[in-house]
């Protein structure tokens, strides 16, 4: 089970990577907070995941904390975009 | 493995702040720093500082990012070209560099466990704290019990830092019924905002009184909360929010949270220990730091919930107002 | 005992699997509103996926109604977030692919 | 291999701390100072929570089965640095919001200008 769980660390580590290479270099300004986005979701779960992994679950309250601000992160963006018009 | 992880997400942390460095876009590099804070907190959960990372997930990716939003609405997004050369800068920085690695070559090695800052103090509180405090959370203990003097100073700065900019800006209020308050075309977020908002309160007081055994404590616990009604504000906008939580309420609200916990201090004098003597507050030393540590607790997490909401507010209004003009 | 071990880790391997294709699709599909559309949709399963893995792995304590606040607060925000983003997106002016190739012929015309 | 695994943290560290300082001395606009600043704070943070660190420990929360804990000091001290380092940033984004409303810009060189002529 250990080895597995290793192993999904390591993958969502790739995928976070990947999104944090989309948000470094993004085509448009929404894809750079689709990237940031993606990249707050699939923390969430690393968290989730190392905590088993590490043997010390109790530490899934990081992992809620995160999802509620990276929720709250996106809607102030999407706030700040009523305000001034998004360029590039 | 954990060494694996954290040089994996050290070498993350870098690159997003050589990307910053470069970007001219201000927006894009809020956004970048929203991303720094969370893979700092990500590291600091990596190297066993929960509570720490818990802060910094709340504090520094949240109401930083928030509030650094804030202020480009007011500024603008674009960074002028600078015409200044930068082959000084980065003399000075390369030098300065140089001699820190130069100086951390002398530093004891990582993770070793006969280092100094090992030594002192921490072992006394690793190994008595769970007994003269009674509670499994070391950090909560130090923090409230220990240090309890140097924390009450930290709320004060905190508490300072809300009237600092509450006269730098102050708090704007508008005519009633503003048109273009809220995100008042995104229906589906009125009615995901509405029901996730008492979830993130009642997370909100578990982090408070949970913190004794898990993660969590005033500090925290005070922003997530300010982050419910933040969200509030955001979705609903800013007037509707004034009529759930008054500014001038949350005034009183910061100071008396101060007052609450210096009252504390005075208590046990008065009850003939020394100021912050939880050990007075019962007849058993242990209880007594108990009640100690969930009033002084209460106390951070009024007084951070208030000031972080108001320091929210005075940006808020001052963009509602620049977008009217 | 093994048997649940077998399925938990079916389902993170799963919940992985979505979340990388997710990954590649943030950057091989060709315009905004594709990309978002990979990223939602994927996101949501592997959220529900690799969280129902770790459920199994659980004795039924404070840790299982932890996973169970986070897939729902998950389940909740992430599309959420996402429409919000699709639909700034287009009042902001952004165009799919072919709207923006058939503007463009209109203005070769 | 053994020498990089024991200063490979600092050296990081010091790279974000340069990254911070370079941000602060070189970029003209004030928001992007504080972004700078905010950067060179979080390094110092990572240098004392590196140094708490103790190799096969686990965090300073009192488990059954667990002898070897992290040291807990400088968890305290960055916990509340971080809350009042927040709290002073809002201060300096307050100063620029009233900057901007002064001389109407944020550029370093342009308001300096600006007050040479008043």
């Amino acid at each position: 089970m250990t080895g597995i769980l290793a192993a999904v660390c390591v993958a969502i580590l790739v995928v976070m990577a990947l999104a944090l290479s989309r948000a470094l270099n993004a085509p448009t300004v929404y894809d750079r907070i689709l990237g940031v986005n993606m990249f707050g979701t699939k923390t969430v779960l690393f968290i989730a995941v190392v905590g088993f992994f590490m043997g010390r679950p109790d530490f899934l309250d990081i992992a809620i904390v995160y999802a509620l601000i990276n929720f709250i992160g996106m809607v102030a963006v999407l706030r700040f975009f009523e305000y001034t018009a998004p360029i590039e | 493995m954990a060494e694996f992880i954290d040089l994996v997400l050290l070498a993350m942390l870098a690159i997003t702040a050589l990307r910053v460095i470069f970007l001219k876009d201000l927006f894009a590099v809020v956004m970048l720093f929203g991303i720094y804070s969370f893979l700092s907190a990500l590291i600091f959960v990596s190297l066993d500082a929960v509570d720490v990372a818990f802060t910094e997930a709340s504090v520094g990716a949240g109401i930083s990012t928030v509030l650094m939003l804030g202020t480009l609405a007011l500024t603008g997004r674009k960074e002028k070209k600078n015409e200044n050369a930068s082959i000084l800068p980065l003399l000075v920085v390369g030098v300065t560099g140089a001699a820190l690695i130069y100086g951390t070559l002398d530093m004891p090695p990582f993770g070793h466990p006969d280092n100094p800052i090992h030594e002192h103090v921490a072992p006394r509180y690793i190994e008595e704290s769970p007994k003269e405090v009674g509670l499994p959370n070391m950090v909560t203990s130090v923090l409230a019990s220990y240090r309890g003097f140097d924390t009450l100073g930290e709320t004060v700065v905190v508490f300072s830092a809300m009237i600092g900019v509450l006269a730098l800006l102050g708090v704007v209020r508008r005519e009633e019924s503003a048109p273009e308050s809220g995100l008042q075309s995104h229906r589906v977020l009125h009615v995901v905002a509405k029901l996730i908002i008492p979830l993130i309160i009642l997370f909100a007081l578990y982090v408070q009184f949970h913190g004794d055994f898990g993660p969590g404590g005033g500090f925290q616990a005070g922003v997530i909360a300010a982050a419910a009604f933040i969200l509030y504000a955001l979705v609903f906008g800013l007037p509707m929010a004034f009529a759930v939580v008054e500014p001038k309420f949350l005034e009183k609200m910061a100071a008396f949270g101060v007052l609450l916990y210096a009252s504390v201090g005075v208590y046990s004098m008065l009850k003939g220990g020394h100021f912050l003597d939880y050990n007075q507050l019962a007849a058993d030393p242990v209880a007594g730091q108990h009640y100690g540590i969930i009033i002084i607790e209460l106390g951070v997490g009024i007084t951070v919930f208030a000031v972080m909401l108001s320091i929210f507010y005075a940006f808020g209004s001052q963009a509602e107002r620049s977008n009217v003009q | 005992m093994i048997v649940i071990d077998i399925i938990s880790g079916i389902l993170l391997i799963a919940g992985v699997f979505f979340g990388l294709s997710g990954a590649i699709g943030l950057f091989r599909f060709p315009d905004f509103f594709t990309r978002v559309h990979a990223a939602s949709v994927t996101d949501s399963i592997s959220a529900i996926l690799i969280i129902s893995g770790l459920l199994l792995q659980t004795s039924f304590d404070l840790n299982t109604g932890k996973l169970l606040f986070i897939m729902v607060f998950l389940l909740i925000t992430s599309p959420t977030a996402s429409h919000a983003l699709a639909k700034s997106a287009r009042h902001g002016g952004l165009l799919t692919m072919p709207e923006a190739s058939q503007k463009s012929q209109e203005q070769k015309q | 291999m053994n020498f990089i695994f024991d200063y490979y943290n600092y050296w990081i560290v010091v790279f974000l701390m340069m990254a911070g300082f370079y941000i602060v001395i070189s970029a003209g606009n004030l928001v992007k100072k504080v972004v700078g600043l905010s950067i060179f704070q979080t390094s110092v943070f990572m240098l004392y929570i590196s140094m708490g660190k103790v190799s096969g420990g686990t965090a300073p929360i009192v488990a059954e089965g667990v002898t070897q804990y992290s040291n807990p000091l400088p968890h305290v001290l960055i916990l509340t640095a971080i809350v009042v380092g927040v709290a002073t940033t809002a201060v300096g984004l307050s100063l620029i919001v009233r900057i901007k409303r002064a001389y109407g810009t944020v550029e370093e060189n342009e308001f300096e200008d600006k007050d040479d002529a008043i």
